[in-house]
Order: structure tokens, then C-alpha cells, then sequence
């Protein structure tokens, strides 16, 4: 779907700092991503991993450092900033208007609309439909507001709007934290296939087995600092476990920035 | 130098500020200084602004109560501090004020003397003043006096007899609105409490293409005389602020210095029968015959009375 | 299901609960016309009360896309009269035009929204808060405007704009403007159809459809009809729809288009359903609350010109107390205090059940007092019947 | 570190906002009294904006606790007329005692506040539109109470309730007064010691503690000495406390005491911080709910009895457009409209603000009109300082 | 700590049904718990799990079926009376005050009062101290709002308030969906310390490794139904997936009701 342009990292954010009152969440990190690859960012929990990626999406403004884009500066200050440069995210918490439907959820922010100006909504809930589809065969009450769904539902809701969109760079902020196991596969197989189609991947989790079967490389964070990036068929679990933990990098391994 | 305190109970009617004017060109003649506090329609406030003024020095008060039952703690206090107390307009009945006013009564009765003159029989409707001021029900009971008798024997009949929230006219037009679908606008006069109230009531009487109803109100409001040269309102009552405010201010400044006001008089027909020192004005209603009164009185200017009347219609004052 | 709805209504897109507060209004006004013997229902008493309610009709609607975005703004009575007003000063004062005068006020009202909207906006301070300050600072600039005093407004042409003798648009219009209205509606529906037939989208019969516009399309021509019957006795021409409220309806229609319609609308339901997830999916926030104050603000100033052209004069106390019928009236239709949900048509029903009461209670000489007590007690109501009938069908 | 408050002042316990605040307060004083002559700082202006005070302070003492529950009273203005009124009303027409019509009143309050309460909290009604219902009922019925009419009350020991020429308790009853809160400071602070020591906790430096005691009792007995310095001309002693701020001073003191040392001021807070938790934990949330509205009916009728005490008299506009006051108080003294938060010396603080605002202006002749917009925009100013204050060391 | 009366059943709970507005969110479940016991509750999302346990902990009423406690028919209306039959809940979504500090918190609902009926914060913060030592050594912070701390140390607030109120019954629901590996591991091995103390324990968790490690039975349920309960050592992972997703019974295997 998207060209993929492989002289560059797809993302390169070097020294980002970000600090919230006295607080240094996130302290001078440097992460690149390639097309096509699966970057998983590990660390315990209020490690920063939610914030820096928050500034990627342009949700939080960085203190300092620089944001690369195939290889351009850019200064992503606002959500939808985030998304003209391709940039989709599932947040950790969903980020849905509860009392909107399914439909205009998909949509919300980036609206179709007639040559009138006004809203598409026949043609929207066409394409929603058919993209639900995708990951839940049984999902069809799409016209009541999400609010009245169940938790996979509206996960259902929030990996789609980050699909339809021909995401080139995707962040899943545990996407599957709240998934039953059914629909959590499905989120795997959805991976690979971006994965196919040349889409980088930033991938938050606290699941190992995700990691290792998912992700090309690890970055792990320990309170706002990065301890080391690893192709994850280089390291074992316990030494991720230890990376998380202890911010023990694991001994003669290499890291690796690609 | 002598410091005088005006306390106003609102200045939501605009005849207050020429009342002020008045007070204060005066206090300036006679070499006192006028220092004031409005209360905003609220008796509570006005009871901190009286402490206030005194905080502040006032030897002489002169106050326009917006309660004159809930002002007397205020005035307690004053007279305790031998600081005398001037009764603006409105009765505060304790010992040792001094009353001066155009009386609210008088001024009911005259409200309704005129109209009934116009329309000695008929359908009348009367617009009250807030439900909230008690000179609203002293207004209505002047205004009963005169209309009694004809009520009684049947000639009048009150078809409508509202409050006006606030003194709203856009609540009194309302009402007259409702007062008139109920009536299937066989409405022959209007009696309305002040002339805030009676341009609401002016306003609903012409939307219905009634004209020619009599309607009173009071205060002079410019905007009043302006429809009575235009024939709209029949008559105001015309309290000169002016004179009253300058006769209060000699008042206070002659009680500050413990001497005896000019052409005082005592009177005691006050709900209590208290006897207190006290000079009633004639209050002048104003009619499209007698607008040159407040021309002449310098009042208004005659392009504002004036202001958009046809040559062809114009009453005298304006020609 | 998992809808609890009752699932009929919502399918064929009738609003229930803004229907039964419809059955009530007319209960209402059956009640009180038996009452009142046969007046409350005169053409003469609707035109009336319709008229009566526009000014705060006006603003309720707006006032909804306020509260859906978990705003308020207590301000609405204090800037109408400061506007009010100045406008009416700027007219009889200053010798204005009222064109020019009505852009002056329009001008001075955006400028106070932006300042308002841009306190809330971009620094946060709750809206409940700067509007409190609002309602008492701009109370006082209406006293400042005039010196408290009363300003007439003359101009015949201005006048007609606050309904009144020549306030009427006249029968032709009226039905003009009627069938207008019938037509749009039946094009709407027909256009729908066609629409989800292109999608590949299923469509309800005919029929039933057709029976669901043409009930609104009679509604129209039943109220044309009244006001075309209503007849002031010394005009020769019935009075037609007054201005106000062809003023009040062409704004709720035009709300109604924006909230469903168009980009700005959603946002604004969006952010009063998740303001968090509204910012990061990267709706402009900031920029829709400074657009929707600023809407209120043209609103306010409509009204503001409507007010001071019924009453054919400004005065300071204008507008005193309006905000909190603005706020009952687009609480009672069904707008949640707490964001996100809220209907225009709601409000309009809202405003027109409370200025029924009251006028109605008026032409049965029910005493201020009791007449207070009563509407206080009709507004606790119609919110307890919302949050039964929310509780009943599971919308919590 | 993680906590980004001011590590110093954290520590000792002292409230940084609210010190800025005392500090604003007395600075206000210092530019009143010089722009005023020396007015303003004087013994008998003092005296009197502290009385002027007590009514809205007392209502806004308990209306932080229904802001910080998430709740709000939009009722208490017209509620309080409404018992003021009656107890007038059962004083001067109905002959009654004074102890008893109070009894009567507060009653009263109490089922008015037992239905308001109940809709909110049982069938969760947001009491913000309750309360606007009970704005306009109760003012109607504050009018039906004496149809209208003024209501004087002429009990001489009554009138001493709201202060006035014999409301003052008197120079030695002042020190005695003073001394004991001073002991009661110290002794607080002992005990303080004493038990974190038994705990194994760590204490303060002794000469800290000593200062921190130290400068509020300061402030107390030079608060006694001013008020002990004011006499009425025609008095031979001068007045001590006026009996409405003592009553004010004791309902903070009772109320501090409840949000600080009791179950019930801990769940309120904890319901506003998070109403699901608090009901989740087992706090009794609707129990609770209930109390507070029943606290709040009976500060109401206190504040009625002072207000009618102090104007001899109960009138049926008693308290219009109170409810703005003290709930600007309230916000002014760093209650957050979205609950959790809120202070009830900040609410003391807060009505001494506004009120002192008030009063100085008064002083230096500023008329009503200007005044008016002024405090409007303080209100909004102090929001717009605690907003940035709390960005500013991390609260959001 | 707790007496063990293995007579009967901790938790006995008959024929439990609950219905909000249509949907059926719990129909007829069955399921019970013994003194030293693990069960884990399983299903998708939206099957109905945390809506049982929620009846079981007084936060929802039932709207048919009967609940035993120790063999007694028990009535359970509200948190604080099932509080006080020693039924301590972790919530799924940790239900704290964020207002108030770790130590109220901790004593939220049951604060520990001084002999004039007045709080007794010296009492209670000493307290507080010491239970969260357990948990977490570097928790020192316990004065601050909690909505100023991490997800795992607010977490970790949730857990203490469970343990220290000497629960006979404890519910966890999601305990560890926000945790870090450490502490997950640290959750882990409280609940083998409980399960020896004699605590019946329900776990709600998507976690099958988790469900395998410290579970004694497994109960599955699906769309507010219970499709069975069995020994975890009786059934396999791929047995528990297909109950959960399927709704199929593993063939030839018996259900466990102890
Ligand atoms: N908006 C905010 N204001 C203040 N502090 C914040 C804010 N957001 C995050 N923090 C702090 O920044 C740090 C990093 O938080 P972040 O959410 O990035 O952690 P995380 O790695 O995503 O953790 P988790 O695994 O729990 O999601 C934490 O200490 C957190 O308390
Ligand atoms: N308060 C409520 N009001 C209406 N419906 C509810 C409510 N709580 C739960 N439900 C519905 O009941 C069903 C069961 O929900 P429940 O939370 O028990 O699921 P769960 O098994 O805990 O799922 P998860 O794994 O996502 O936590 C769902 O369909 C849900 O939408
Ligand atoms: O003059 C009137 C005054 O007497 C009344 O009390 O308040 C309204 C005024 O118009
Ligand atoms: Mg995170
Ligand atoms: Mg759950």
C-alpha cells in the first residue's frame, strides 16, 4: 500500500526529553523504526513508555530533542499534525467519544464529507462496516453509542480507526490489555499482515509471549531512560526480565539501532 | 468641612441619578462634601453601606431605603451616634428622622386620578411594582383610595392586577400581554407603578394596535415624556428629584449643625402614628398639557421630549 | 438485544423521549384552555406565547451545544442586557442607524465571548466560574452603558424585528414559508432513501416513511394556520408568523443543521462525550470552544436585538435572571448537564413548556408566588421523568 | 522528587495558596486604607466589614463541603429567604417566641434540604438542577410566607443575634475568648507532638512549631484588640466580637474540625474525588449525601437568623442572588468546581476578599456600576491564579 | 488468622442472574469457593465476570439466585455488608480516592477512630506503613494524592487495602492487567501466601500462565453463562481457549465442584 523508502529509519526520535512538574517521565531516549518492523517498548510500569510515545502522536508536546520522519525534522505539536505525517495510535486508553456511535468514532476527527461540506454518512457507515468486519464477524450494532459496548468491542473500535487510515507508522499502546484471548490473536495476525505491508509498528506491552512471537526488536525503559534496544532474537526472556527490573543490560550482546 | 451620606437603595430607575445630581450641586452650594453607597436593591447591603458612609465620616445621612422596616437597624445606630438621618422619598418611620418625600400614597392616588379622569368607567388593569419592594403595595394602596368608590359602585372594574418581577418591563409587558388575551383586549385603562413598568404595558397595548388607553406611570423617566408628546402614555408623575434633592441636602446639613429645618412641618400618618419632622413636595402629574412644566424646569431638553413627535400631532410643549 | 430502546422508535429514527414531552405540551395547553375557558388555545393567546418565548428560546438553543460541550455560561442574561443595551444607546443616543448599531453590539458581544472563550479555552479556568464573573461584571457595564437610563428605540422597521403591530409576516408568507418548510422535509426523506439505496444500505417501507414526514409537515401547517388566523382588530390582514419567532425558527433549524450536519457539530458532541479523547484524535478543541462561544455570542446579540425591539426600548435590568430560564429550558428538553447528550429541538420544546406554564397560570390568575413555586417544581419533574426514563431503557 | 509542591512548606503543614492569599488580603487592606485616608484599617470599618461578612461566609463554609462532594446548591439564597421570612413571620404575626419560630425554621429547612437531598441522592437527580428548580420555588415561597410583606422582629436579645448596637460581646468576654483559642493552639500542637512521638514518627523542630502556633494566635489577639477598640459614641464601653462573626468563627472552627478529624468530612471528600470508588469501598455515599444537605439546612437557617437579627426584620427579597456570593466565596478560596478539593479557611478568606472588594470600594466612592464589573473580574482573576498555581507545581 | 470451617463451602453461589436494561450480563451461574482455594474466572470480554463478582462484593444487587457464606444464606446489598462477612474485593478498577492520600486510602470506609470518635491518622499512617512495605520497599511517598503516584504504586494501594483487612474471601479482579513483571510476581506469590493461610481466593485474569501457576480450579464462563468448572490440573491450555472462545466442554473431562 505505502511506498516503502528504506534509506532511512522510518522514525527516529533521538534525546527526547519530556518532564511533568519535577517529574522526568521520559530523559533523553533515542528509538528509531524501520518500514515493516515491529519495535516492541518495554519497562515497568510509569517507566515513560505511554508518555513518548504520546509525543510521537503529538499528544504532548516534547521538552527537547529531535523527531525524525523518513529522514526529515519534523515538529509534530498537535494530534492530528501526528496523523498527516501518517502517524495512527491506539492509545492505552482508547481515546473514544462514549457517546458517539461506532461510526462517527472511526471517523471522528477526519470526518468524509458530500461536496456540500456537510457530513457523509451513508458513505461512512458503509466503510465502517466493512472494516469492523475485519476483526469481529459478529460486530453489527454499530449505530448505538459505544459506551453500550463491551470492552472488546470498543477495542474493536480503536485498532480500526488506526487501520483505516493507511497508517505508515502505527502505535499500539497495549492493545490488548483488556482482550479476551480470541480477540488478542486477532490483534496478532493484524500485526503481521501491517507488518507485510511495510507499516512500522511501535508495540507497548507487558506480555512476553507477544514480544518474542510479534516484535523484531525490544527497547526497554526504566524510569525515562532507555537501558538498551536488542534484536529480540538475541536475548532471552530473562534477560529482557532483567532490562525491565533491574536496567541490567544483558552481557555481550550487541545492541542494535536497525 | 461637613460630610454628608447618601445611601440609595438601587439605581436600577433612572431617575436616581438626577435625585443625585440635585444632592450633590447642592451639598457643593453649601461647602459639604457628598460621599454615597448603593445597595443594589438588596436591604442587607444597605444596611453595611450606612456603616460604611459613617466609617467614613458622614455627619448627616440621607437615605433612600429600599425596606423601610429592615433600614431601621441602620438607623438605630446613626441616631445612637447622633448622627441625623434625612427619610429620601421613601418613609423609614423611627424617632428623629426626617421625612422628606413626594409620598409614595400621594403618588398612587395620582396615578390613578389620572387615568380616572380620562376613563371614569371601564376595564382597568393595574401593574404592580416588585413583588419584592414594599413601595409596590404603597403605590396600590394609593391608587385603591381613588378607584374605590367607582370599583364599589361597579363602574370600574380591575381586570388584572399583577407584580412586576424586579421592575422588569419586559415582565410587565408579558403580563399585559396575558392580561390582555384574557380580556379579549377589552382593556379601557392601565394604571402601571412606575414608567419602567408602564413602557412594557405601552409596548404590549400598541403591538395589539390599542391605542388611545390610557396609561399612567411615574418618575419622568425621559423615555416616558418622550410617549406622552408622542401620545403613546398619558400622564407621569413628575416628583422634581431635583428640588427634593436639594431641599434634602439643606436638610441634612441644617440637622448636622443642630439647627431646625426650613418650613418643617410635623406628621404622623405613618403606619406606627410616630410623629416625625417632615416636608411633603407636591409631586406634579405631567400630561401631553402640561409637558412645558418639565422644560421649563429645565428637567429635559425639548429635542429629547420631543425627539421623533410629527409636527402634525406635536402637543404644545414641542411646537 | 443489546438495545434496550424500545427497538421500533429507534428504528425508524423517532426520538420517544422528546415525543412524550410533545404529548405533554399539548396536555398542557388542553388543560389550561379548558381552564381558562377556550383562551389558552386562541390563535391570539399561541402568538402570544410564542412570541414570548423566543428571546429565551433563542438562546437555549445555542445554550444546548454549550452544556453537550460540559460548558455553561451564566453570563447570557447580563451580556443580552449590556449588549441590549448598548445597542438601543448607539440608536437613540448616539444617532446611529440600527444596522450599524446591531454590527456595533454583534462586535462587542464576540469581543466579550472571545475574552470569555479564551479564558476557558486556552487556560482552563472552568466556564461556570468565568461566567460567574460574567453575570456580575456585565450587569454592571449595562448599568455603565447609559447611566442607567432607559433608551427608546423608534426606528418602525427595527421595531417589527420584536414582533408587535407590523411584527407579522402576513398569511401569504406564512404559507409560503409552510409549504416551503413540507417540501424540504419530503425532499429530505426521498433524498435519504435514494442515498442508503446507492450504499446498498436497507430503507423502511415507504409508507411508514412517508407518514413520519408528513406528521411534522402537518405540525407546520396546523401553527401556520393559527397564526394566520390570529387578527389584530384594527388591522385588515391577519398577522401571519411574528419575526421573533420565525427568527427563533430559522436558528433552531439552522442548529439542528449544524449539530447533524456539519464537522463542528460532532466535535462538539464528541468533546462533551470524552473531552480527553476528543483532543487526541485531534480535534481542535480550543479552536471549537472559541467558535462555539462565539456563536453564542451572535446568538446572545439576536436576542438582545429581538428583546429591545419588543419592547421597543433598552433598559438595564434587561435580561436579569434570563440565564437560568435559558438553562431550564435546554435542561428540560433533555440536555445532560453532565455533557454529551442534548437535543435543539429539546430546548425549543423545553422553553415552550415553561413559557406555557406561565402564561398560562397568568390567564388563570395564579399569584407570583405560587406561580414561582410551581414552575421551580415543573423543571425538578421534566429532569426526575429524564432520569427515570434514562434508567428505564438502560442509557446508564 | 516526585512531589513538585514546595518541598519547605509542604512539610510544615502550611497551605502555600492559601498563605499567598491571606497575603493579597492584606495587601488589599494596606492600598484601601491609604487611597482611603486611613479609613479603611480603622477599628470601626474593620468591625463592620467582618459583620458585613458573617452571613455569606457562614453559607460558604459548608457550600465548599457540597462543592467538594460534586455537588452544588443553587437554592441557598432563596431557601434562606424563605426561612428568614417564616421565622419572622412566626416572631412578629404569629406571636411566637424566638427560640421557638427558630425551631420552626430550622425544621423547615431541614425537610426542604431532606427533599433536595433525597432527589440527589437517591434517585440521582444532579442537584444542580434540583437546586435551580428550588431557586425559583422557594423564592415564590419566601413571597407566599407573609404575602409579601415585611416582617420586623423586635425581640431585643434576638436582635443582638446579628450583631447591632447591643451585639457585641464585650471587651473582657473578647480576651477571654482569644486567650483560650491561643491555648487551644498550643495545646493542639503539644498533643501533636506527643503522638507522633508515641508513633515512632519523626517531629518538627520544637522552635518551628512554636513560630507556626505563634502567628495565628498573633492574628487572633490582634483581632480582639481591633474589635476591642471600637465603641460606639453613645456607648460607654466599646464592643468586643460582634456576636455574628463569633458565630461565623465557630461554625468554621466545627467545620474544619469535621473535614479534618471525622468519618463524615473524610467521605465527603473522598466521594468528590471519586464517587464510584467511595461507594465501592462501602462508604455510605447516599447516607452521606443526605447529612451534608441536612448540614447545609441547618448553616442556612443560622445565616437566616443573623440576617433577619441584623436587619430587625425578614423580607421576602431576604438573600437574592445570595447563592452567587457564596459560591463565588467558595471558588475564591480554591474550592474546585469539579470536587475533591476546597478548603473552608480559604472560604473564609474568600468572603473577606470579595466583601473587603466590596467595602473599599464603597470608601473611595466608586459607583455601583464599576463595582459591579470590578468584582466580577477579581472572581475570575483569583481562578485564574489557582489554575496556574496548580499547572505550575504539577497538580494536573 | 482465619478460623478454617471445611465443613462447607466458603462461597456458595446458586442460580445467580442480573439483567441491565435487555442484556443479560450474568444468567444463572453456579460456582463456589473453598478455604485455601484459587478459582479462576475466565471468559471473553463482556462475558459477564466482574459483574458476578461485583454482586458477590455487594456493588450490585442480584436480581435472582441465592449466595451462601460458610453455609449460611447471606444477603449481600452493599460493600460494606459484604465487608463485613470478610469478602475483600480488588477492583478491576482499583476504586480509589485520588484525592486523598495511601493512608486514607488504605483506610477508606473503615478508618481506625480514637477513643473521642475522632480519626486517629497517627494510628493509621504507622499502619499503612507497614502493609505496603510488603508489597513494594521504595513506596515511601504515602502522603501525597494517589492520583500523583504511578499505575503499579496505585496498584499496590489497591492490593494492601484487600489484605489488610484479614479477608476470608478475597476477589481479584484483573490484579495484575496494569502491573510490570516484578510486581506481577509479587502478586503471585501473596496469593500463594493467602491460599496457606486458609483465604478462598476468585481470580479474574486473561493471563493463562497465571491461570495455570496459581489457580487450584478453573470456572469459565461465556455471554453471562457458565460453561464449566474444572480441576486446572485436569484440563490443558488449549481445553481452557476453546471454552473460552467456543463455549465447548473439553470431551471426557469432569467438572469440579471442589
Ligand atoms: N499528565 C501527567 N502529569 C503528571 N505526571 C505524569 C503525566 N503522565 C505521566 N506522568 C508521570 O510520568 C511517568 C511516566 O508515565 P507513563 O504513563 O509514560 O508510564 P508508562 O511507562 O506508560 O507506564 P504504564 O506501564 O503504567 O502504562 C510516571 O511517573 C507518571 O506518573
Ligand atoms: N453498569 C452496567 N450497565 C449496563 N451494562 C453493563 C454494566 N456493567 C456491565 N454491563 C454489561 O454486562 C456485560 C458483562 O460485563 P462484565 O463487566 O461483567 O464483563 P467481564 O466479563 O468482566 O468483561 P472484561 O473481561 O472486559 O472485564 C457486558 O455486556 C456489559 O456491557
Ligand atoms: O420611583 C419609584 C420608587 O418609588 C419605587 O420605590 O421604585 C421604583 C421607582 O420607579
Ligand atoms: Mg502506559
Ligand atoms: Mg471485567
Amino acid at each position: 500500500m505505502t511506498t516503502v523508502d528504506t534509506s532511512h529509519p522510518l522514525v527516529e526520535l533521538k534525546e527526547i526529553r519530556k518532564a511533568f512538574g519535577g517529574v522526568k517521565a521520559v530523559d533523553g531516549v533515542s528509538i528509531n523504526l524501520h518500514p515493516g518492523e515491529v519495535v516492541a517498548v518495554l519497562g515497568h510500569n510509569g517507566a515513560g513508555k505511554s508518555t513518548l510515545m504520546k509525543m510521537l502522536a503529538g499528544a504532548y508536546p516534547v521538552d527537547s530533542g529531535d523527531t525524525l520522519i523518513a529522514g526529515e525534522k519534523v515538529h509534530i505539536r498537535t494530534p492530528a499534525e501526528a496523523q498527516a505525517l501518517g502517524i495512527e495510535t491506539i492509545y492505552q486508553t482508547l481515546a473514544l467519544a462514549d457517546n458517539l456511535d461506532s461510526v462517527s468514532n472511526l471517523f471522528l476527527g477526519r470526518e468524509k464529507m458530500t461536496r456540500w461540506n456537510t457530513l457523509d454518512d451513508h458513505f461512512m457507515e458503509v466503510q465502517a462496516r466493512k472494516v469492523f468486519q475485519r476483526l469481529n464477524k459478529n460486530f453489527t450494532n454499530i449505530r448505538i453509542p459505544v459506551r453500550r459496548l463491551s470492552g472488546g468491542q470498543r477495542q474493536v473500535v480503536a485498532i480500526s480507526r488506526a487501520l483505516y487510515f493507511n497508517a505508515r507508522i502505527l502505535i499500539m499502546d497495549e492493545p490488548c490489555a483488556a482482550l479476551g484471548p480470541e480477540e488478542t490473536a486477532m490483534v496478532g495476525g493484524l500485526v503481521k499482515q501491517l507488518k507485510a505491508d511495510g507499516v512500522g509498528i511501535f508495540l507497548i506491552t507487558h506480555d512476553m509471549p507477544d514480544v518474542f512471537s510479534l516484535s523484531d526488536r525490544v527497547a526497554v525503559m526504566k524510569n525515562g531512560r532507555l537501558v538498551g534496544t536488542y534484536r529480540t532474537a538475541d536475548v532471552t526472556e530473562d534477560e529482557v526480565l532483567g532490562m525491565i527490573i533491574a536496567g541490567k543490560r544483558p552481557e555481550g550482546k550487541e545492541q542494535a539501532h536497525r | 468641612q461637613t460630610v454628608v451620606g447618601v445611601s440609595w437603595s438601587n439605581f436600577q430607575e433612572e431617575r436616581w441619578k438626577t435625585d443625585e445630581a440635585a444632592i450633590k450641586a447642592q451639598l457643593e452650594k453649601l461647602g459639604a462634601k457628598y460621599i454615597s453607597a448603593d445597595a443594589g436593591g438588596s436591604p442587607e447591603k444597605q444596611l453595611g453601606d450606612i456603616e460604611g458612609l459613617m466609617s467614613k465620616g458622614a455627619k448627616a445621612l440621607i437615605v433612600l431605603a429600599m425596606d423601610k422596616d429592615a433600614i431601621l437597624p441602620a438607623v438605630t445606630k446613626a441616631t445612637r451616634q447622633k448622627v441625623p438621618v434625612v427619610a429620601y422619598d421613601r418613609l423609614i418611620e423611627a424617632p428623629g428622622v426626617f421625612y422628606i418625600t413626594f409620598d409614595n400614597v400621594e403618588v398612587g392616588r395620582m396615578e390613578a386620578r389620572e387615568v380616572f379622569k380620562v376613563k371614569p368607567k371601564g376595564n382597568y388593569v393595574i401593574i404592580k411594582g416588585s413583588p419584592s419592594d414594599p413601595n409596590a403595595d404603597f403605590l396600590r394602596a394609593g391608587q385603591q383610595e381613588v378607584l374605590d368608590a367607582a370599583v364599589k359602585k361597579g363602574d370600574i372594574k380591575i381586570v388584572g392586577d399583577e407584580y412586576t418581577e424586579g421592575w422588569k418591563p419586559e415582565v410587565a409587558q408579558k403580563n399585559m400581554e396575558q392580561i390582555l388575551t384574557k380580556n379579549a383586549n377589552k382593556v379601557d385603562a392601565v394604571v402601571a407603578a412606575n414608567d419602567g413598568t408602564a413602557g412594557g404595558a405601552v409596548a404590549a397595548l400598541t403591538a395589539k394596535g390599542l391605542r388611545g388607553i390610557p396609561v399612567s406611570g411615574q418618575d419622568a423617566d425621559f423615555a416616558a415624556l418622550n410617549r406622552i408628546a408622542l401620545g403613546t402614555q398619558t400622564a407621569t408623575i413628575f416628583k422634581d428629584s431635583r428640588e427634593l434633592g436639594r431641599e434634602a441636602a439643606s436638610a441634612a446639613i441644617a440637622l448636622s449643625q443642630g439647627k431646625p429645618v426650613e418650613k418643617a412641618a410635623p406628621w404622623n400618618s405613618g403606619p406606627k402614628k410616630i410623629s416625625l419632622s417632615s416636608r411633603l413636595l407636591t409631586p406634579v402629574p405631567i400630561t401631553r398639557d402640561n409637558l412645558d412644566v418639565v422644560v421649563k424646569a429645565g428637567w429635559i431638553k425639548k429635542d429629547e421630549l420631543c425627539k421623533g413627535v410629527p409636527a402634525a400631532s406635536a402637543p404644545a410643549a414641542c411646537k | 438485544m443489546s438495545n434496550p430502546t424500545p427497538g421500533w422508535w429507534r428504528r425508524t429514527g423517532v426520538d420517544l423521549r422528546l415525543l412524550l414531552m410533545s404529548v405533554l405540551l399539548i396536555a398542557m395547553g388542553v388543560v389550561f384552555n379548558v381552564m381558562s375557558g377556550g383562551v389558552f388555545l386562541s390563535p391570539e393567546n399561541l402568538y402570544n406565547v410564542a412570541q414570548q418565548t423566543a428571546v429565551v428560546g433563542i438562546v437555549s438553543t445555542v445554550m444546548v451545544l454549550v452544556i453537550v460541550a460540559r460548558h455553561i455560561d451564566l453570563s447570557v442574561g447580563s451580556v443580552m442586557g449590556f449588549v441590549g443595551v448598548l445597542i438601543a444607546y448607539l440608536q437613540y443616543t448616539s444617532g446611529w442607524s440600527w444596522p450599524a448599531a446591531c454590527l456595533a453590539g454583534l462586535a462587542v458581544a464576540l469581543l466579550v465571548s472571545i475574552y470569555q472563550g479564551w479564558l476557558t479555552a486556552m487556560l482552563g479556568v472552568p466556564s461556570f466560574v468565568v461566567t460567574l464573573g460574567g453575570l456580575m461584571s456585565f450587569r454592571g457595564a449595562a448599568f455603565l452603558v447609559a447611566d442607567g437610563k432607559t433608551q427608546p428605540v423608534n426606528d418602525e422597521f427595527f421595531q417589527r424585528l420584536g414582533g408587535g403591530y407590523d411584527g407579522g409576516i402576513g398569511t401569504t408568507m406564512t404559507w409560503v414559508l409552510a409549504a416551503f418548510v413540507a417540501l424540504v422535509l419530503f425532499a429530505r426523506m426521498l433524498q435519504k432513501r435514494r442515498a442508503r439505496a446507492h450504499h446498498g444500505m436497507p430503507n423502511e417501507p415507504l409508507w411508514l416513511e412517508l407518514l413520519l414526514t408528513a406528521v411534522p409537515a402537518a405540525v407546520v401547517f396546523v401553527f401556520a394556520a393559527v397564526m394566520n388566523n390570529y387578527q389584530i382588530a384594527s388591522k385588515d390582514a391577519p398577522q401571519g408568523l411574528p419575526i421573533p419567532v420565525l427568527i427563533w425558527a430559522v436558528v433552531a433549524i439552522v442548529l439542528s443543521f449544524i449539530v447533524h450536519r456539519t464537522r463542528f457539530g460532532r466535535y462538539v458532541f464528541a468533546m462533551g462525550g470524552n473531552p480527553d479523547a476528543a483532543a487526541l484524535v485531534g480535534i481542535p478543541v480550543k479552536r471549537v470552544t472559541l467558535m462555539l462561544f462565539a456563536l453564542l455570542a451572535v446568538l446572545v446579540t439576536v436576542a438582545a436585538i429581538v428583546s429591545i425591539a419588543r419592547l421597543n426600548a433598552g433598559t438595564n435590568s434587561l435580561g436579569t435572571g434570563m440565564e437560568l430560564y435559558v438553562i431550564a429550558a435546554a435542561v428540560i428538553g433533555g440536555t445532560a448537564l453532565a455533557g454529551g447528550t442534548g437535543s435543539i429541538f429539546g430546548s425549543v420544546l423545553g422553553a415552550l413548556i415553561m413559557q406555557s406554564l406561565d402564561s398560562g397560570m397568568l390567564l388563570l390568575d395564579v399569584p407570583i408566588g405560587k406561580r414561582m413555586v410551581i414552575i421551580g417544581q415543573v423543571l425538578i419533574v421534566a429532569v426526575v421523568f429524564d432520569v427515570l426514563y434514562r434508567r428505564k431503557f438502560g442509557e446508564n
